[in-house]
């Protein structure tokens, strides 16, 4: 129903796009929640990402509007600054604890 | 446009001292090591030096402001507020990064090595996160609201992980970085949906927009809505409001105490202003217009969750900095109260109150940060049972600090809370401020441990001998900070008019 | 439905109704102010003398001086009284007012309201007064040093409060009094304070005294409300002129006498709030005799005559009144028969005569009360004395089984006579002072109508000649007989020579105040037959002057000549007056001679008789019920206080369990039972922290997108 | 400017007794409250105001404009008598401390200092805020007080205190801010002057918000006083705290609540008060019998005084709701004179303590023969607090009492109480017999009972001090029994002021009475 409903508000491409987004963002949360390995939980949020950029292009095309693409270069830069703090962060907690299961890590807890 | 760098003036400052900070930490002489303090000091002054200089301006920008902002003056409130509790933080954090390794150097143990070294960048981020904060206030549209809150966070991860070298620092570095992503990802989710919804990024424009259509329709639309609340999750993490403050305990915890100090300080002051900000764009001013219901009702939830929620868990802890922690999120529970109140008497007493924690906060942290037990940091607040016996002015900070967190008259946050809680009766929410005092009076359950204990207890905990710390800038910070809570509601009549003034100064409408 | 004094006719009750005569303010008269000063001054100098461990007399001088002093001071003023009386203010208390109207305004100030009712009672106080302390100077010695500072400043104490109670122009000072003469009381009974018995009896004396004082409290409020004053003479003026709250003339009416009623029920002793008064005998004797004989426990008498038109205005209260003194009367006499201790005997015989008063106020002769009052705080104190004297001389010894044939014993013999002036006055032998006033009663007891007051007047006949047989069988048993005696447990220094007990007999101040009471005892029989000076058609000689000029003035005998139609009624075809002066002396003669043959001739039958009467179940229950007191105090303990002391209990329990327990920490728990709920979210894995963030946000977007009314179209356009 | 004396000097002498040397600082500390005291005299001379109501020394200057918060300070005649109380009572507290605190004497004194400034900041407010600040502050010395230098559960009983009227008063002071909000949209701008929000609420607001306002003030002030059912603190606190808080504490701070009835709940909110007095005095009524009931079973003499004070301050909360000047004045009356008996009876129970090191009645009897003067001092302010006519006691329980007895029949007042309260309520005089004559009966006559342990420095009897202490609450207590009129004529026009709005409101309680079936 909603895709309909958006398909007759917004026309084709912007409700795919925004499906596929959804779909990808979904993904990343669930892969979040669900994995357990830091790496492969950093990449979802990864993946969480693309999808909002994956939003904002859709909408800055829908809107033909530049700001959402200006957006996006700064969003692949932040998700950039995070992908070389993250993998810091990995190997400082591979040399410490020699797993990269997240669950080892629950020192911190009442 | 050269107008807007001309404002950044203050935020550019801190920039260069971050630069200025990596640089000569790296430096092999100890002296200049030794002045990384010194010179974000410097930088803090600076910067508020340079706000004060940008803002008076003799010119038709100065009465507005940085007009381009939606809230022109509030830098100019939230640049001092950030530089002076920054100031404090300094001399909270001065001389524990790196401390074991700086002391083996010195002893001759070690040679030098600047890849080994953290102090300078330590430093830097320090003022990077601290200039987030203050481009937070100055933001006008998403972008630059997005970038100045990574800035104010993304230093805040490396400071966890490189501030102690411990397990658990790390663990709390992991946990904080990871959940601040996907907190991110939620904000960026709300973003874009705002951007679809509204076709733009500036804050005014939105603004416009979306009232033109609750003229129209009587609501602001529901992708809208959708995009602000998950705005406003994503914002409450930065915050620590429920239900995104779940990790604020543990990360509180396993953080070195000067790191934690800074942690309970600076995102949350960021994510005040940058709900402020979200929030403006509903057309929602001094002068008129309403939330969404279904925005205040969220608000209103997440504000009372959040402070039962801190209060509470604070009630179980034995871990001085967790129990913090909990009472770090507590506070934003009143401070939601604020923005709840709405701009004008709301806002500028999230603001007066936003300092008066900052103060308070960071206060009880300097004690903490004086004070070593065995060589590591104090752990369990029974150890602070009889401190007055060996350190009785850091007793007495402690106690003057809780009771400034727990709001008690005549101590700032007395005042603080109070302005909250006027804003609050007089924008109609009785209830929440109720609730808020009831909550009050449970934190002064475990504040009062952190009142009692070093001033009445009898070295209980005599278990662990307490020693000072070697380095005195905690000291002077926990003296510096208590001062102020005591002296500080002197200054309160013009803060307050300066808070009003940045408060109701707005954009009014969009020059296009 | 106004009623009024002249509503009383209606009622059968009949009264003249006169008009009083209003009183002055007499500023000059402020020298009267002496008779409470005095005894407050020595209450200040014994107070010094307690704090300097003075070890000589002085106590007793000063006090002895003080009331002296007080004693002339009340003559003086008598013989400077001119009826109707004056208003004497002293000094101010309690003055407010917001308002212009009467009942915008309460004032009770320090002030003495001088008639003749007030100084009968102020004269005989601090006469009696004076003489007892006399006494008391000598009685006290052992404690020279000790307590007798102590009991002296009581005892000006006492004095300054009942001249407070009596002298006042205003039901609050006479409050002060009341309460003041409960203190004193209380502080002389509890003498001997580390004795628990003393402890306890005063602690008994001062509680249920208490309770009395509640009801003159609450009278006190309903006064005020009623009447919009609470001084004597404009309550006169109020009730004269009709001038009072209407609202408030049903109940408030009735009310008040039974308030006022409890308040003189629990001061003197009357049922149900006697109980005190016996074991009141733990305080030294000379207290017993002035405070629980002969003028503290008077004050109900005084109380009610002082505010006799309230009651007029209800006349069921005067008949409660009658009732109560009667049944008083009659069970105080039983459980005196039945005592061993003469002490006791002496205080049932108080509550049995205080009965016979207010027996008199409930049958209209305030008159008879008076008078019963005044001769018996004579012959009362005389005995009371005689009792003292005895206790002193055998080491506290007070078992009349165990005393005998004082009268043949050296240095014994003024004891053993004044008591017999005082044991005749009591069992109303002919001719002594006693006859006559308990003839006043008894008389007007058969000529007043109420219900059922023929039988009441024949159960205080009966009473009398109770009364004659309790009192001689403790003449009898202690004086006469065979010489024998053994010590009580209170030996002092001096009373044990070689192991071996000798008496002590009384000395110079004991035997002097022995017999110049007893001399006035006798005496008092005098002034029935003076003549009236203030109306010569009243009857009853110098005391019916005395009440005539006081707002008691409704109960006064009216003169045997007169026949009017109150005196129409007869007994034994005879006028009353003249048929009682047969009656009752035979009915005391009859049980002296009682006395004589169980206690002085043929003592073996008294035993006799009690084993007998001890082993028949129908009657056995009668002389063990009567030792007992009829049960009286098991019956509070068990009704009033053990379930006041559980609901205590309860209430603590309570406070500690549910309120504090429950309701107070259980609240304040409810944050950590709540918080320790929510303590699995921080279990620390990075994912569960995660998945609560995302189901708290998730659950709000849902809850709202449910719950808030969304246009889903109105999205992206 | 006096106004401002009275708050500044105790504040300087704490700062001074911080850092005098050791040896001076008891003296300082009492130099300092007789320094007060003096003002507090000067001040009560200087006053104007006495018997005719209104506002005097004055003081008032701007903190935060904005909202119209200022520093304003001033009394009313009854005010004035409170902070005389407070000053008079301060010095005693002093000098009753000497030697039964032995450690950390310096913070001791500073924060029996900073109470006496924030207690007479209480009654000194004219400001909402500067009331509440002073009203909450006074909670932190007292915290230490017990916290520090309690007995043995002090922790507890400190928290407990701390906690159950913090929250109280928070619940005020919403209650409060609504009314100042209502008061600042109605004026146009905010104000905190009590005076000016008292005209605004008794006319402005509707009776609904005035209940909801009685509530919250009540949340406050009726855990202050105590009234039953909020009342556990009190007894917990009493037991734990040093003799000179438990003083502060019965003399003072409880008062802090039945002035807080007379200064916010009567004036501000006085439909909601007449509508809902019945309820509250029988709250009092049963707080009266139920606490004196509770005190004929307490084995701990300290804690049967401090029932006592529940017992008591419901005959004061009970004038005040009568709603007349009878038992407006005999309840003010009333608070001072609780202040003077109950306040020496801790005294004495504390300098039984440090000379027993027990307070338990099955321990000790029979003082009389070992500490007579201890014992008079005893048996007097028992008899003071029994109510004996004569003493203090007996006049303000009698106004009180009367005052309730008379509510409705005294001119144009409305009163819904009536002859049934204040019978019931006079129960508690024979209560208050009972258990008080139970206790002197046990403690102070009765065979002599000494605990085992030994004996303290101090010699068998009261010393000089110790009866310097007392004399002057005795005195007090005597000639306010003897010359009430003093008082009474001193605080009738502020009383005749409060009570000024009430013949207003007579008509609508007719009305209620009327619409609900009832008499008056």
């Amino acid at each position: 129903m909603t895709v309909g409903m958006l398909a007759m508000a917004g026309g084709v491409s912007l409700a795919h796009a925004l499906l596929l987004a959804g779909a990808l963002f979904s993904i990343g949360i669930a892969g979040f929640l669900s994995r357990r390995n830091l790496i492969v939980m950093f990449l979802c949020t990864e993946l969480m990402f693309q999808a909002v950029i994956i939003v904002m292009a859709a909408f800055g095309h829908w809107y033909w509007d530049f700001s959402g693409q200006v957006f996006i270069i700064f969003i692949l830069t932040i998700a950039a600054a995070e992908a070389a703090l993250a993998l810091a962060l990995v190997v400082l907690l591979h040399r410490r604890r020699a797993t990269l299961d997240a669950s080892a890590w629950r020192e911190l807890r009442e | 446009m050269m107008d807007r760098i001309w404002f950044l003036l203050p935020e550019l400052i801190m920039l260069t001292g971050a630069v200025v900070c990596a640089v000569s930490g790296l430096s092999r002489d100890v002296g200049v090591r030794r002045a990384l303090p010194g010179i974000a000091i410097i930088t803090l002054i600076l910067a508020y030096a340079a706000s004060g200089f940008v803002y008076e301006m003799p010119s038709d920008e100065a009465s507005v402001g940085d007009a381009a902002a939606v809230f022109p003056w509030l830098a100019r409130m939230m640049i001092p507020i950030a530089s002076v509790v920054g100031v404090v933080l300094v001399l909270v954090q001065s001389g524990f990064v790196d401390r074991s390794y700086e002391d083996a150097v010195a002893a001759g143990r070690l040679q030098f090595d600047p890849l080994r070294s953290n102090r300078g960048e330590f430093w830097s981020f320090f003022l990077l996160s601290l200039g987030g904060l203050m481009l937070t206030s100055s933001a006008s549209d998403l972008i630059w609201l997005f970038l100045a809150l990574e800035l104010t966070s993304l230093p805040t991860y490396v400071m966890v992980a490189i501030g102690r070298k411990d397990r658990v620092a790390q663990e709390a570095a992991m946990k904080y970085f990871f959940l601040g992503a996907m907190a991110a990802a939620i904000l960026l989710l709300g973003f874009g949906l705002l951007y679809g919804a509204t076709g733009t990024m500036n804050f005014a424009e939105m603004r416009d927009v979306l009232s033109a259509r609750a003229g129209e329709t009587g609501s602001i639309g529901s992708l809208a809505t959708i995009g602000l609340l998950m705005s406003v999750l994503g914002v409450a993490y930065k915050l620590a409001a429920a239900p995104m403050h779940l990790y604020a305990a543990d990360v509180y915890d396993g953080a070195a105490a000067p790191v934690t100090a800074f942690l309970g300080f600076v995102p949350k002051a960021a994510g005040a202003v940058g709900l402020m900000l979200l929030l403006s764009i509903t057309g929602w001013t001094e002068s008129g217009g309403s939330l969404p219901p279904a925005v205040l009702v969220t608000l209103w939830v997440i504000a009372v969750m959040t402070m039962t929620l801190g209060n509470i868990g604070a009630l179980l802890q034995d871990r001085v900095k967790r129990m913090l922690g909990y009472s770090s999120i507590s506070h934003s529970g009143y401070i939601l109260i604020g923005i709840i109140a709405g701009p004008g008497a709301g806002y500028s007493a999230v603001l007066i109150y936003l300092l008066a924690y900052g103060l308070g906060n960071t206060a009880t942290f300097a004690v903490l940060a004086s004070l070593r037990s065995g060589g590591q940091e104090l752990e369990r607040v029974d150890d602070l049972a009889g401190l007055r016996e060996r350190h009785p002015g850091l007793a007495w900070a402690m106690a003057i600090s809780a009771g400034s967190l727990l709001g008690f008259p005549p101590l700032f946050g007395f005042w603080g809370k109070l302005l909250l809680f006027i804003a609050g009766v007089a924008s109609g929410h009785l209830l929440i401020v109720i609730i808020a005092g009831i909550n009050s009076a449970i934190s002064a359950w475990y504040y009062l441990r952190l009142v009692a204990l070093p001033l009445t207890g009898q070295g209980e905990g005599a278990g662990v001998t307490v020693e000072r710390s070697s380095s005195v800038g905690p000291r002077y910070a926990a003296i510096l900070t208590c001062v102020a809570l005591i002296l500080g509601p002197l200054l309160l009549m013009p803060m307050l008019d300066e808070a009003d003034h940045a408060i109701t100064q707005t954009t009014s409408v969009s020059e296009e | 439905m106004m009623q009024s004094i002249f509503a009383i006719q209606k009622s059968g009750i009949g009264v003249p109704a006169v008009p009083m005569e209003e009183v002055v303010i007499a500023a000059d008269l402020s020298w009267a102010g002496l008779i409470l000063l005095l005894p407050l001054i020595s209450l200040v100098l014994c107070g010094v003398c307690a704090a300097m461990r003075v070890k000589s007399k002085a106590p007793a001088m000063i006090t002895a001086a003080a009331l002296a002093g007080s004693f002339v001071t009340s003559v003086a003023l008598y013989l400077n009284y001119v009826p109707p009386g004056d208003v004497i203010p002293l000094l101010d208390w309690m003055n407010l007012s917001w308002g212009e109207s009467r009942f915008d305004a309460f004032s009770a100030n320090f002030a003495l309201y001088i008639d003749s009712l007030s100084l009968l009672w102020i004269m005989f106080v601090t006469g009696l007064g004076t003489l007892i302390t006399i006494y008391a100077s000598e009685y006290m010695e052992p404690d020279l040093g000790k307590g007798y500072a102590r009991f002296f400043a009581g005892v000006s104490v006492f004095l300054f409060a009942m001249g407070c109670l009596v002298l006042s122009d205003n039901l609050l000072m006479l409050y002060l009094g009341w309460e003041g003469v409960g203190f004193a009381s209380y502080w002389l009974i509890g003498y001997y304070y580390q004795r628990p018995s003393a402890v306890a009896a005063a602690k008994k004396a001062f509680i249920v005294n208490r309770i009395g004082d509640l009801g003159l409290a609450l009278a006190v409020y309903l006064i005020w409300v009623t009447f919009g004053t609470v001084q004597y003479d404009e309550l006169m003026s109020v009730l004269q002129a009709n001038d009072w709250r209407p609202e408030f003339e049903g109940w408030s009416v009735t009310a008040i006498p039974f308030l006022l009623m409890l308040a003189a029920f629990g001061k003197s002793a009357q049922l149900p709030l006697y109980v005190w008064l016996p074991d009141a005998m733990e305080g030294p004797t000379p207290v017993s005799a002035l405070i629980h004989a002969a003028t503290m426990v008077t004050a109900g008498i005084y109380l009610v005559a002082r505010t006799y038109p309230l009651f007029l205005m209800e006349p069921v209260s005067l008949q409660v009144v009658a009732w109560v003194g009667g049944l008083t009367a009659l069970l105080a006499a039983t459980i005196g028969m039945a005592q061993f201790d003469i002490k006791r005997i002496m205080a049932y015989s108080t509550v049995s005569q205080l009965g016979y008063m207010f027996l008199g106020l409930g049958v209209l002769t305030t008159y008879g009360a008076a008078y019963h009052v005044f001769t018996h705080a004579f012959f009362k104190a005389v005995l009371f004395l005689t009792c003292g004297a005895i206790m002193h001389g055998f080491a506290g010894q007070l078992d009349l089984r165990k005393l005998s044939g004082l009268r043949h014993m050296k240095g014994w013999r003024i004891t053993a006579w004044t008591m017999l002036i005082g044991c005749l006055c009591l069992a109303g032998f002919p001719f002594t002072s006693g006859y006559f006033s308990k003839d006043a009663i008894l008389a007007e007891a058969f000529v007043t109508q109420g219900p059922g007051f023929e039988i009441l007047g024949w159960i205080a006949i009966v009473t009398a000649g109770l009364t004659a047989y309790y009192t001689f069988r403790v003449w009898f048993r202690v004086c006469a007989g065979p010489v024998a005696f053994e010590p009580g447990d209170e030996l002092h220094d001096g009373d044990a020579h070689h192991g071996e007990f000798h008496p002590h007999a009384p000395r110079f101040a004991i035997n002097g105040v022995l017999l110049v009471i007893a001399i006035g005892a006798l005496l008092a029989a005098v002034p029935y037959f003076l003549d009236n000076q203030a109306d010569e058609h009243l009857a009853g000689g110098w005391i019916a002057d005395m009440v005539h000029d006081s707002t008691a003035r409704e109960g006064l005998p009216a003169g045997h000549g007169d026949v009017d139609g109150a005196h129409h009624a007869t007994i034994l075809g005879m006028d009353p007056h003249a048929a009682m002066y047969y009656i009752s002396g035979v009915v005391g003669l009859i049980g002296l001679s009682f006395a004589a043959w169980l206690h002085l001739w043929r003592r073996s039958d008294a035993d006799a008789l009690s084993r007998w009467m001890r082993q028949r179940i129908w009657i056995g229950w009668l002389p063990r019920a009567m030792e007992r007191k009829w049960y009286v105090d098991e019956i509070y303990h068990g009704v009033v206080r053990a379930p006041l002391w559980i609901l205590g209990h309860m209430c603590h329990a309570f406070d500690r369990f549910i309120i504090d327990g429950l309701l107070v920490d259980g609240t304040a728990r409810l944050p950590r039972t709540l918080a320790r709920w929510l303590q699995p979210l921080q279990s620390g894995v990075v994912q569960s922290i995660a998945l609560a963030m995302a189901g708290g946000v998730a659950i709000i977007l849902l809850a709202m997108a449910l719950f808030m009314q969304f246009d889903w179209p109105g999205g992206a356009h | 400017m006096f106004a401002l004396l009275l708050l500044v000097i105790p504040i300087l002498t704490a700062v001074a007794v911080l850092f005098v040397p050791e040896r001076t600082i008891r003296t300082c500390a009492f130099l300092g409250s007789l320094v007060a005291a003096g003002v507090a005299i000067l001040a009560a001379i200087s006053f104007g105001g006495w018997g005719n109501g209104g506002w005097g020394l004055e003081y008032s200057t701007p903190l935060l404009p904005l909202y119209g918060i200022h520093l304003s300070l001033g009394v009313d005649s009854v005010a004035l008598l409170l902070v005389l109380l407070t000053a008079g009572l301060m010095p005693l507290a002093i000098l009753g401390s000497w030697s039964g605190i032995q450690h950390r004497i310096r913070e001791y004194y500073t924060w029996l200092l900073v109470l006496s400034a924030a207690m007479t900041g209480v009654f000194l407010a004219r400001d909402l805020l500067v009331f509440y600040v002073c009203f909450e502050f006074t909670l932190v010395p007292m915290y230490f007080l017990i916290a520090i230098y309690g007995s043995s559960n002090r922790a507890w009983a400190s928290l407990k205190f701390f906690i159950y009227t913090f929250l109280g008063s928070l619940l005020a002071l919403a209650g409060l801010l609504y009314v100042a909000w209502a008061a600042a949209s109605h004026l146009g701008e905010w104000t905190f002057s009590i005076p000016a929000l008292s005209d605004f609420a008794s006319a402005g607001l509707t009776s609904t918000e005035q209940t909801w306002i009685l509530a919250a003030l009540l949340a406050g002030f009726a855990v202050k006083i105590p009234l039953f059912p909020v009342h556990t603190w009190l007894p917990l606190a009493h037991t734990e705290a040093p003799t000179a808080g438990s003083v502060i504490l019965a003399g003072v701070l409880l008062k802090l609540g039945t002035y807080g009835i007379y200064r916010f709940v009567l004036p501000m909110v006085p439909a909601a008060v007449v509508e809902w007095a019945p309820f509250l005095a029988v709250l009092a009524i049963i707080g009266i019998l139920y606490a004196a009931l509770i005190c004929w079973v307490q084995t701990d003499v300290k804690k049967l005084v401090a029932y006592s004070s529940v017992s008591h301050l419901g005959f004061c909360v009970l004038g005040l709701l009568a709603l007349n000047p009878l038992g407006m004045q005999g309840s003010v009356l009333y608070m001072i004179n609780h202040g003077l008996s109950t306040g020496a009876l801790f005294f004495l129970i504390g300098m039984m303590y440090e000379r027993y090191h027990t307070r338990d009645m099955g321990q000790i009897g029979g003082l009389a023969r070992v500490m007579p003067v201890w014992s008079f001092f005893m048996v007097f302010f028992v008899l003071a607090s029994v109510g004996l006519p004569g003493l203090n006691g007996f006049v303000s329980e009698f106004l009180c009492l009367m005052g309730t007895f008379a509510a409705g029949s005294t001119g144009a007042y409305p009163g819904l109480l009536g002859p049934w309260f204040a019978a019931v309520a006079a129960l508690g005089m024979i209560f208050a017999a009972m258990y008080l004559l139970i206790m002197v009966g046990k403690v102070v006559f009765g065979p002599v009972r000494e605990p085992a342990n030994e004996r303290g420095p101090l010699p068998a009897d009261l010393n000089l001090r110790e009866i310097i202490v007392l004399v002057p609450l005795a005195v007090g207590c005597v000639y306010l029994g003897v010359q009430p009129d003093v008082a009474m004529h001193a605080m009738e026009g502020a009383i005749r002021d409060t009570l000024a709005i009430y013949p207003d409101l007579a008509g609508s309680v007719h009305d209620m009475l009327a619409s609900t079936g009832a008499e008056p």
